[in-house]
C-alpha cells in the first residue's frame, strides 16, 4: 500500500511540477482569460490556450509524440495543411466585391507590408543582445507576425522556425485583437482631423462574372510570378471560387462552416502544444512580443502614410484612414478605420471602402510570405 | 532548408544585408503583383459586361421601395443594402 | 476458364468461411437487430455491429492494416484521438448546471465508482478458473466498465488490454442500453417506498460566471492530483467550456454536432474492428460480459446506499434514488431514477436533482480511468 | 508498461494485495477530487454576485406567464421551465 | 542584391515551366471552366480541376509527397478511404424504394454493366497500336470506367492502375456529365416510337422494415459470393442502412451533408494531384477517354436492348428507354429516360421507374469492380 | 498484385483470352448477384405485411386533398408526391 501511494503521490502534478510549467499554466490561463473576458480573437486564443495548458502538464505528456496536442500538431501543423484548410475557408468567406468596385484601393493593402520586411532589421538587430540569437529565417519569421493575418504566420513559422511558432501565433493573435488600441494613436498622429473627415463615394456594383475571375486572376498571376507563395493562395484561391462560382454550394458551406470550425480547433490546439516552457520561456519570447508590436505598427503607419499620397493624387477621393486597414487584421481593421473616420464625421461610412484594402492586406501577406519561403527557406 | 543553414553562421553585417534584399525584394514582388492584378481586373471589369443583375435580396427590397428605380439607383441602392448587410454580419 | 472459376470460386466467401468469423457475424448481427429494433445505444452500437460484420468477412481484410477499419483502428483508437474527440463532444453537450446547483451530491457520483473497483476482484478471482488469464492490466480494462461511460472505457482498453477492447466496448454499451433494467431492481431492494417518495426543493439557478468557472477548476484539481486523468478530463472540460464561455458558440456548435458525429461513426466501425472471431470467442468475452453486469450492480448499489447516508443526514432531503444516477450512463439511468421516483410518488420529479450524480459519474469514471493508468498502466 | 509486464508473472494472491491496493487509492482519489471539488464551487457559488439574468427563454415565457412575477418567482418558473426543456430535449 | 534578384527570378514559374506544366493547367483550367459554365458534375470536376492546376505549378511541388495533394492522395485515395467514405455518404443519400418496388428491373441495372466487360477488349486490342501499352490491370481500370460511378471507377484506379487514375477519373465524370448527349441517340436509335411512349404503372408503396431489410440483405448476398466487392458494397449498405434504419438520424445526416462534402473537397483536390504532364500528356489517355466513350456507349445499348426483352415478356408492360438508367450516373440517366419518354408521349413519367435500375447499376458496377479486383488484382 | 504482374508479360493472345474470361465471370457475377437480390427481396416483401404506414408529408397532404381515399388511393398519392417530391430535390 505505501508502495502504491508513494507511487501515487510520485505521479500527482504537485510533486513533478517544474517552475517553468507553472508559470507557463498560468500565461496559458491569461490567454484563456483575455479570449473570454476581453474578446481577443476568442475562436483561436481560446484553444491556443487550453492548448497551452494540457501542454504543461507534468507526466501526462499530451503534448508528446503520442499525446493528442503533439499528435495533432504533427499531423496537422508540420505538415501544413491546417493552415492551408483554415485559408481555403477564409477565401471562402471572403466578398472580394469591395476590392474589385475600386482595385487601385489594393496599393494600400500592399504598402502595408512594409512593416513585414522593416521588422526584419528590428529581428536581426537583437542578436546584439547577449543571450539572444535568431537567424534569418528565425528574423523572417518573427517579421511575418506584421502581416497580421494568422494562418500566413503560423504556416511560415511552421516552415521556418517551428521552435518559435507558439510565441509568433500568440503575438499574431493578439496584436490582431488589439488592433482597435494599437491603430487609433497613430491614424490620428499620422492623419489630419480634414483628412480623417473625407468621405468617399459609394462603391459601384460588382458583377459576378467579375466575382468568379478575380481568383483565377490572382492565382494565375501568383504561378508566373511566386509559385512559392501558391499554397497560400492558391487555397485562398480555391475556397473564394467555391464561394462565388455558383454551382458548389453546399461545397462552399461546408469549406467556411464545419470544416474551418474542425480545422479551427485542432489548429488552436497543435499551437498550444508549442507553449512548452523550455520553448516559450526565454528573452527570444519576449524579442518576438517586442518586434511583433513594432511590425504591426510600421505597417499600419506606411498604409496610412500611402494613403495620404493617395489622397494628395486623387484630390481627396480617398480617406488615407483606410490605409490603415492595408495590414489585414480582417476585419476588425477595417472597422477600426470605419469607427476613426465616424469620429471626425458622423456622416463618414468608411467600413465597405476599408474592406478593400484589408482583403487586399491578406493576399499582400501570403505574397511576402511566398518571397520569404523562396529566399530564406 | 540548406541556404537556411547558411545564413546560421552569417556574421551580423551580412544578415543586415540580407534583410535589405529581402526588404527590396519582398516589397518590389508585393507591388509588381498587387499592380499587375490592379491592372488586369480593371480591364476584366471594362470587358465584363455591365451586369442587370441586382443580388435578389437587393432587388426585392429595392423594388419594395422604388419599384419605378433606374438601374444607377437600383444599382446605389444595392451598393448600399449591401454594404448595411455586410455591417450587420461582420 | 475453369482455372477462372476456381479462382473466382476461391475467392467466394462460402469457399473461405470459418465457423469463428459465421459466429461473429451472427453476433454482430444481433447488435445491429438490438440497436435498431430495441433501441440498444444506437448511435454506437450499430456502427459497431456493422463494423463486426465487415471485420469478419473472409478475403476481404476490411479489419486488416491496409482496410477501411484497420485503418481508423490504428489512426483513432490506438492513438487514443476518437475517444478524446468524443468526450470534447460531451463536454460540449452537458449541462453541469444541476450538479453546480447543489454540488454535494456529487459525493453520490463519487460513491458509484465503487463498481469500478470491487470488479477487480472479480477478474482476478476469474483466474482461478482453467482457461482463464487475466493480467492486472486485463482486470483494470474490464473493471472500468462499471464507469458505465463508453469513451473512457474505450480509451482504458486501449491502453491497457486492446485484444479485450471489442467485448469491453460491446460490454459497456450494452449495460448501458440495458440500465432501465438492471437499475430497478436494485432500487427497489435497497430503498423503502417512502423514501423513494421523497421530494426534493427546486434547484437554485446557476449563474453564467460559475459555469464558466467549473470546467477550470476542475481541470485545475485533476492537474495538481492525477494527471494521469487530464487527457480525458481536459478535454471534457475543454469541450464544457467552449460550451459556457459564450464567445466561440461556432466551435461548440461542431464540437457537439458534426465533429462528434463524424468521430462516432469512425469510432464505431473501428471498435467493430476488434470484434474478430478469435479475439472474440473465448472464454474470457464470457467472463468479461459477466463481471461487466456485476460492476453495473455493485456501482449502482453503492450510489444507492450512499443516498440512504445522504437521506438519513440530510433529513430526508435528499432522495437516495438518485444515487443510482451515480453510475454515469447519461442520461439513462437520471431517466431510470425519475420514472422510479415518479412509480412512488406521482408529485416527484427527479429527473433534474438525478442529472448532477450522473454528470459527476462520468468525472468521477475519468479520475478512476487516471489512477488505473497510473498504477496498470 | 514496464509496470504491467511486472503484473503478467504474478501469483493471485499478489494480484488480489494488487486489487486491493487500487480499490484503496482508487476511491480515495475519486473521494479527495471531488469533494474537494464541492469545496472549491461552493465557495465559488458565494463570492460569485447572484446573477439578475434568467435564460432568455425562460424569461419570455416567464413574463409571459407572470409579468409581476418577484425575482424568486422568476426563478422558479425559469427552473421548472429547464427542466422541462431539458426533459424534452432528453 | 543581383544574387538574390537571380535567386528570386530563378524561382519564378515563368523561369521553370515545362511545356507539359503550362498544357496541363489549360487543360485543368478548362475542366474548372466546364464545371461553372456547363454544369459538368461540378462538385467532383471543380475540384480536380483546380487540384490539376495546383499540382503543375512548377516549384512549389503542391502535389510532392509534402505537399497538400500529396498528402491527400497519400492519405486519402492510396488507402482507398475516400472512395469508401464517399460511398457511404451515396448510400445513405439513396433512396432504394424505387428498386425495392419492382425489383425486377434490376436485370437492366446488370445488363448495363456489360459496357465496362466489353471495353476489356478494346483497351486490350489498343496494344496493337505503338506506344500504347495497357497491361490487363490497366485494361481493367479503364474498363470501370463504363460503371458510370465515380468513386468505384477511383477505387479500382487507385489499386489497379494508380498512374491513370486521374485521366481515368476525368473520363468517368465527364461523360457521366456528357450523359444528356451520349444517351438520347442510342436510344432512340435502339427504340421505336412505340416503345418509347410506354407508359409504366404506379409503383407499389414500399414499407420501412423491406428498406431496412435491403441493404442488409445485398449485404450478405455479396459477403457469401463476392467477398472482394465487400468494402464498397458495404459501405454502401452501411450508410443506407443509417439513412432507413431511422434511430441515427444524427449519423445519416452527418453521412449525406458534412462528412461528403469534407471528403468530396479532399478527394477531388487529391485526384487533381494525379493531372501532372508526365502522366497524362500521353497516348494513353487519348486511349483512356476513346474508351471510356465506347463503354458509356456499350452499356447503354445494353440496357436498352435488355430493356426491350423485358418489353416483349411484359408485353409492353416496361418502357425499354428505362433500359439506359441501368449504367448508373444516378440520377442524371434517370431523368435523361424521363425526358426522352416524354418526348414520345407527354403523359409518361418514367422517373421512378427509371431509378430503380439507375440505383440497381450502382450495384452492378461495385460488383463488377469485385470480380476485376478478385480475378486482376 | 502478383498475378498483375504476371499478366504484364502476357502477349495480347493471352490478354484477349483473360479478357473473355473476365466477360463471362462478370457478367456471370452481376446477373447471379443481382437475380439473387430480386428473388430475396421479392419474397421478403411478400412477407412484410403490408404497412398501414404513409410517410406523414404524403399522408398529411393526402389527408388534406381526400380526407375520405381508401387505402389505395392514399398510396396512389403517396406515390405520385413522392415521386414530384424527388423529382424537384433531384
Ligand atoms: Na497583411
Ligand atoms: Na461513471
Ligand atoms: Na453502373
Amino acid at each position: 500500500m505505501e508502495q502504491g501511494l508513494i507511487q501515487l503521490w510520485a505521479s500527482t502534478g504537485i510533486a513533478n511540477f517544474t517552475m517553468g510549467s507553472v508559470v507557463m499554466i498560468i500565461i496559458s490561463s491569461l490567454l484563456i482569460y483575455l479570449a473570454i473576458a476581453k474578446g481577443f480573437e476568442p475562436l483561436l486564443l481560446l484553444p491556443i490556450g487550453f492548448g497551452g495548458v494540457l501542454a504543461n502538464i507534468p507526466i501526462a505528456e499530451i503534448a508528446g509524440p503520442e499525446g493528442l496536442l503533439g499528435i495533432l500538431y504533427h499531423s496537422g501543423i508540420e505538415t501544413g495543411v491546417f493552415p492551408l484548410l483554415i485559408f481555403m475557408g477564409v477565401g471562402a468567406m471572403t466578398d472580394f466585391g469591395p476590392l474589385l468596385a475600386r482595385p487601385s484601393l489594393m496599393i494600400l493593402g500592399a504598402a502595408a507590408q512594409f512593416g513585414i520586411f522593416a521588422t526584419l532589421f528590428g529581428a536581426v538587430a537583437m542578436n546584439m543582445i547577449p543571450g539572444m540569437e535568431f537567424s534569418m529565417a528565425d528574423a523572417a519569421a518573427i517579421a511575418i507576425i506584421g502581416g497580421a493575418d494568422g494562418p500566413t504566420a503560423i504556416y511560415v513559422a511552421s516552415r521556418l522556425a517551428p521552435d518559435l511558432l507558439g510565441a509568433i501565433a500568440v503575438a499574431a493573435y493578439s496584436y490582431m485583437a488589439l488592433v482597435p488600441i494599437i491603430q487609433p494613436p497613430i491614424m490620428k498622429l499620422l492623419t489630419t482631423e480634414k483628412e480623417r473627415g473625407t468621405k468617399m463615394s459609394v462603391l459601384r456594383h460588382v458583377s459576378k462574372l467579375e466575382k468568379i475571375l478575380f481568383p483565377l486572376t490572382l492565382l494565375l498571376i501568383t504561378i508566373l510570378l511566386l509559385p512559392s507563395a501558391t499554397p497560400l493562395v492558391g487555397m485562398l484561391c480555391f475556397g473564394n471560387l467555391l464561394k462565388e462560382c455558383g454551382v458548389v454550394d453546399r461545397l462552399s458551406k461546408t469549406a467556411q462552416g464545419e470544416l474551418i470550425n474542425i480545422v479551427t480547433i485542432f489548429l488552436g490546439l497543435a499551437v498550444g502544444s508549442k507553449l512548452a516552457a523550455d520553448k516559450f520561456l526565454n528573452l527570444e519570447t519576449i524579442g518576438i512580443l517586442l518586434l511583433g508590436m513594432v511590425a504591426f505598427s510600421i505597417g499600419t503607419a506606411a498604409g496610412l502614410l500611402m494613403g495620404k499620397v493617395m489622397y494628395r493624387m486623387t484630390g481627396g477621393a480617398v480617406n488615407p484612414l483606410i490605409g490603415s486597414a492595408g495590414v489585414s487584421a480582417v476585419p476588425m481593421a477595417a472597422r477600426v478605420a470605419n469607427k476613426v473616420g465616424l469620429e471626425a464625421n458622423p456622416q463618414n461610412f468608411l467600413l465597405m471602402h476599408a474592406m478593400g484594402p484589408n482583403v487586399a492586406g491578406v493576399i499582400g501577406s501570403a505574397v511576402s510570405a511566398g518571397v520569404l519561403l523562396a529566399i530564406v527557406g | 532548408m540548406n541556404s537556411l543553414n547558411g545564413f546560421k553562421n552569417m556574421n551580423i553585417d551580412q544578415l543586415f544585408a540580407q534583410s535589405l534584399q529581402l526588404l527590396g525584394l519582398g516589397m518590389g514582388s508585393v507591388f509588381v503583383i498587387l499592380i499587375l492584378l490592379i491592372g488586369i481586373i480593371s480591364t476584366i471589369s471594362k470587358l465584363v459586361p455591365e451586369e442587370k443583375f441586382v443580388d435578389p435580396s437587393a432587388k426585392s427590397r429595392a423594388t419594395a421601395t422604388a419599384p419605378t428605380s433606374s438601374a444607377v439607383n437600383t444599382q446605389h441602392i444595392a451598393a448600399i443594402q449591401a454594404a448595411i448587410h455586410k455591417f450587420r454580419n461582420k
